[in-house]
């Protein structure tokens, strides 16, 4: 999904980076409440992970090539704003010293794989991990939620490229085709995810942002009397609710949709296309504003388009909602039965 | 993404590109870029003359034309895409060797072809003549902020770290009669690569803890200073420059 | 006078659980050179990385120099306390021998050709000099734990804690290492698990078993204590006769 | 007989360039104790990691057991030689103890009870059961090294080469090391800083310098040759009397 120089139109390439900009300032002065000079150190090597994971690449058939995304892995391990600046940080490496991705469309591509992907997964898993506690709870939902983030990524980007890309397209096929197949690269994600977040939380529970909760409270004791000194540990704060976040991502999605879509439709870049072709952008502009039905689209191998592309949102949520379900019936037993143990070593 | 994402990228040499600092080139070639994109995709001459500028640049940089090509496999998901495109774009087709192809994805496909590949030879110009750390320092006097630049340069860090204790458990796997030969050892992998996250940032964290006793705070004290001269950022400025005079020559050509 | 060092009723557990530290108590004063003495696991290690704040406290104190260890004095405590960690790995990181020994000094705003003297004189006593411009991890083990001890030395620390500085070098470079850290004069705190180094280096000498400190006196003395020695994993070596 | 090993104009150079060995030349007999001496960055690692084909020569041959070390002997080669690291943390790199010490005869096709048998067996040896279930990288150094033999130990090689291996040991626990050794009927070649514990343990002694074997003789001998041991940085410690 890494999108070269070239792909989207200028105003487009500008618009998103403006807000990518907006996002990553943003970001900056949440990230100062997630991180002290000893996690400083996590958000690099998150970086350097999500980098790695970056490396596994599916095709994908009739779009882009489809990797894995890292976003929901980052905002679990470190936190949701602290994970849009990890992510921000793998694609300047990338576009600058790897030179992969281009460097116009960096705004683009932070916006999708770090604004959306972090915000979608962090929402989804903040809201499962909240109805539910526990390790298990943890690791279900970070699976649940890496699986969203991607097809979530992915529809940004078909709409994106709706909007402002350089070819014309027909939305409804790509949005099929996209949706569709990063369901599957997201059900690897979720696995890469949860089982990252498992091994993490098992050995070194310290570390994992959301589930800082769960680290179980220390009793000391000093060996001169053997007297038992009861002691919480000092941090392990409530992970912080979902509070602003999710205000915050709508105002940056909105954001998203007005600044990108004034600059396509008042459109700077008659250098570049032919009448018709602006014709189609404001055609899909109102589209976009309108919510026109994508029916409107024609159709593939007989299936209505726009249909095709909502049955691959359905099935998205269709996945995800029954996880939801399944691991929510699982931790609220798997929870009662920590609660006794903890009882006993209490 | 794809193949060869090492350092490796870096070919050390000591030409005037390799000498201009850091930031300077970082600001040349996003502009450079940003002047490409903005081309219009029919001014085929304007494309040419821009790839005349890389090819020159590249010389300058004694960065052999094998070694960019071998770089640009990055693009290669990107083609596949755009040759896709005159087949799944829509509008007026033409027809070629028997299939009808739509014209406006042609056009589309040459647009992205033309401008990616400009944009990754420039990256790959920028990377093979900066040293990692090098980019870090330029980023900063860019005034990208400390906190971004902090978790770069631990990022960079830990790819040799990763690399590093990758290396050393196979060397320790091997030495106990493990060879990796079929999918019966995948678990062995699996099972190992859960404990290299925790062991690569627990060796990074007591590496930074060290850091920290010795005085660390966050910034890495510079010991070059790092100033560009007037002249410096001239030099920087000739390929974006050169470009954009491309661009207005092509266009005063057309209109 | 305000002791070099002092630790109150310091317990410490690591993130997963393992208790290391069961209430440390210690005085250590100014100019002291001091054995910290005990079998593997005992807790030196966590002990001595509490003295300069890398691991806080999960209950009691440590002061360095009448100042408490706690977040906004950490720069300062980390100027004073020199610390030298048991694996060389841990303490190099920059790329060449000559930037990782500058770090230090380069932190507390030395530069120039002061710098340059003091990263040159480090190496120089730890008879490194000459692989200055390598890259630390391509030198052999023993070479990289002298290079470790030069970048502390770099930094003249008025307390020097080292943890198991001895281990890795060879003989020579042994006695020279004694003879640098007679020649310093800082406070010294040594991890050692080698006894006749410790009796030799050091006056007074204590044993941290268990999480806890066991003994605490003369080394000769403790040194002669066989029912205490017996108890905490300690022996003198083969063919050892105290002079 | 065929030697145990045997080295003959053994020459390499690290990729970097920096030649470490010019030369060596060595054979050791079947269930011999030899020990490796030599001033620090003299080659002793470089020499032990070619002895089970780790390192490739650059020049000159390694013969084990009157296999040639090569590309299509290597595994019947790593399953006679028992090598442990001078840095435990090049050794150990599963999740747990056990799975760690379990690697090595698992690949030997060792399964089941058997293998259970042998964990616990070679754990017992070093007095780490405790810690079966812990991840290696959360033990103490000391702790590490004596998890490192183990792994060794557990695959029952013909010969055994060890880097180190008693440094960062409590004294203790150095004594068992050395019982463990001489109650194995196996080949071992022990590079060590720790001149009595060579004395006490091996009966003959090579001392590698500058990446040539620069003696070669009867520990005793080799240790009361005051001209040889100051050429090469080695001397003996504080308070021996060779008993
Ligand atoms: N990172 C860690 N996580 C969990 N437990 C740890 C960690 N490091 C050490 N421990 C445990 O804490 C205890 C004390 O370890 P420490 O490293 O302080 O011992 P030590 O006295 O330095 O031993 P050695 O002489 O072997 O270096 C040991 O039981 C060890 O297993
Ligand atoms: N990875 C490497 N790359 C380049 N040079 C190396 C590397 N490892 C070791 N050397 C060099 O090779 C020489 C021999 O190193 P080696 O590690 O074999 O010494 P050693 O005898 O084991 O020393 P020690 O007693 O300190 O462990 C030294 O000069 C060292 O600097
Ligand atoms: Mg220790
Ligand atoms: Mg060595």
């Amino acid at each position: 999904m890494h999108v070269p120089d070239g792909f989207f139109n200028v105003a487009v390439s500008i618009s998103a980076g403006a807000v990518a900009a907006a996002g990553v300032a943003v970001c900056l002065r949440g990230a100062r409440r997630e991180l002290d000079d000893r996690t400083a150190p996590m958000a690099g090597l998150v970086a350097a992970f999500v980098f790695a994971v970056q490396m596994l690449n599916f095709p994908v058939a009739a779009g882009t090539s489809g990797h894995l995304l890292g976003g929901t892995l980052a905002a679990i391990l470190v936190g949701p704003y602290t994970a849009v600046l990890c992510m921000a940080v793998v694609l300047l490496v990338q576009g600058f010293f790897f030179a992969d991705g281009g460097l116009t469309a960096l705004g683009v591509n932070i916006t999708l794989m770090g604004l959306v992907a972090v915000a979608v997964g962090w929402t989804v898993f903040r809201l499962i991990a909240r109805s539910a506690r526990g390790r298990g709870a943890v690791v279900a939902a970070s699976f649940v939620a890496a699986l969203v983030s991607v097809p979530a990524a992915a529809l940004a980007f078909t709409l994106l490229f709706w909007i402002g890309g350089t070819a014309p397209i027909e939305v409804g096929t790509v949005a099929a085709a996209m949706g569709g197949v990063h369901v599957l690269i997201g059900v690897g994600e979720g696995l890469i995810t949860a089982v990252t977040v498992s091994t993490v939380l098992a050995v070194r529970p310290d570390l994992v942002y959301g589930a800082r909760g769960l680290a179980s409270p220390l009793v000391l004791r000093d060996a001169d009397g053997d007297t038992a000194v009861p002691h919480r540990s000092p941090e392990a704060p409530e992970p912080r609710r979902l509070g602003w976040f999710l205000p915050a991502g709508i105002v940056v999605a909105s954001l998203l949709a007005g600044v990108v879509s004034f600059f396509a439709s008042s459109s700077p870049d008659g250098l570049e296309r032919v009448a018709e072709d602006k014709g189609f952008i404001k055609r899909a502009v109102d589209h976009a504003l309108s919510g026109q039905p994508l029916a409107d689209y024609g159709e593939v191998g007989g299936i209505p388009v726009g249909l095709a592309g909502l049955i691959g949102v359905t099935v998205t949520l269709a996945v995800g909602v029954t996880l939801f379900l399944l691991v929510r019936r699982r931790t609220r037993s798997g929870h009662e039965s920590s609660n006794k143990v903890d009882g006993v070593s209490a | 993404m794809g193949a060869g994402h090492h350092h490796r990228i870096y070919l050390a040499g000591d030409t005037v590109v390799h000498r201009l600092p850091p930031q300077c080139k970082l600001v040349a070639v996003a502009a450079f870029a940003l002047v490409v994109v903005a081309t219009p995709r029919a001014w085929v001459g304007a494309f040419g003359l821009y790839a005349l500028l890389l090819a020159v640049t590249a010389r300058v940089a004694r960065v052999p034309f094998a070694f960019v090509l071998r770089r640009m496999v990055i693009e290669i998901p990107f083609v596949v895409f755009a040759v896709a495109l005159p087949f799944i774009g829509f509008g007026e087709r033409v027809s070629f060797l028997g299939t009808a192809l739509s014209v406006e994805g042609l056009w589309a496909a040459w647009n992205i072809l033309a401008k990616a590949s400009l944009g990754v030879i420039a990256s790959v110009l920028l990377a093979a003549t900066t040293e990692p750390r090098a980019m870090l320092l330029g980023a900063q006097r860019l005034r990208l902020p400390s906190l971004l630049v902090q978790i770069m340069m631990f990022m960079l860090r830990y790819m040799d770290v990763i690399v590093d204790e990758m290396r050393r458990m196979r060397v320790a796997r091997e030495s106990r009669g493990f060879v990796a030969r079929d999918i019966r050892h995948v678990p062995v992998i699996a099972r190992s690569a859960g404990a290299l996250f925790i062991r690569s940032y627990e060796r990074g964290e007591r590496v930074h803890l060290a850091m920290l006793s010795r005085g660390y705070t966050g910034v890495m004290p510079v010991i070059g200073e790092l100033t560009a001269s007037f002249r410096q950022w001239l030099v920087a400025g000739m390929l974006p420059g050169a470009a954009l005079l491309a661009l207005l020559g092509t266009w005063g050509l057309t209109s | 006078m305000t002791p070099s060092l002092e630790v109150s009723r310091l317990a410490y557990a690591y993130p997963d659980g393992t208790q290391a530290l069961f209430g440390v108590n210690l005085v250590i004063g100014r100019g002291e050179r001091v054995a910290l003495l005990g079998p593997n696991g005992a807790g030196k290690t966590t002990l001595v990385m509490h003295l300069n704040g890398i691991l806080t406290p999960g209950h009691g104190t440590v002061t360095v120099a009448g100042l408490p260890v706690a977040k906004d004095s950490l720069r300062e405590i980390r100027r004073r306390v020199g610390l030298v960690f048991q694996d060389p790995d841990d303490q190099l990181f920059m790329p060449t021998v000559r930037e990782d020994v500058a770090f230090g000094p380069a932190n507390l705003g030395i530069g120039g050709e002061e710098l340059e003297r003091r990263v040159k004189d480090a190496l120089e006593r730890v008879g490194m000099l000459e692989v200055i411009d390598r890259p630390p991890h391509h030198l052999s083990f023993g070479q990289r734990r002298r290079v470790a001890v030069a970048t502390v030395l770099a930094m003249s620390p008025e307390i020097l804690v080292l943890d198991e500085p001895s281990s890795n070098l060879d003989p020579a470079s042994r006695r020279e290492l004694a003879e640098i850290l007679r020649s310093l004069d800082v406070t010294v705190l040594m991890v050692t698990h080698d006894l006749p180094y410790a009796m030799e280096l050091c006056d007074r000498a204590l044993v941290l078993s268990g999480g806890v400190i066991a003994a605490d006196g003369p080394t000769r003395e403790i040194l002669s204590d066989a029912a205490l020695l017996a108890a905490h994993r300690l022996e003198l070596p083969y063919g050892f006769a105290p002079p």
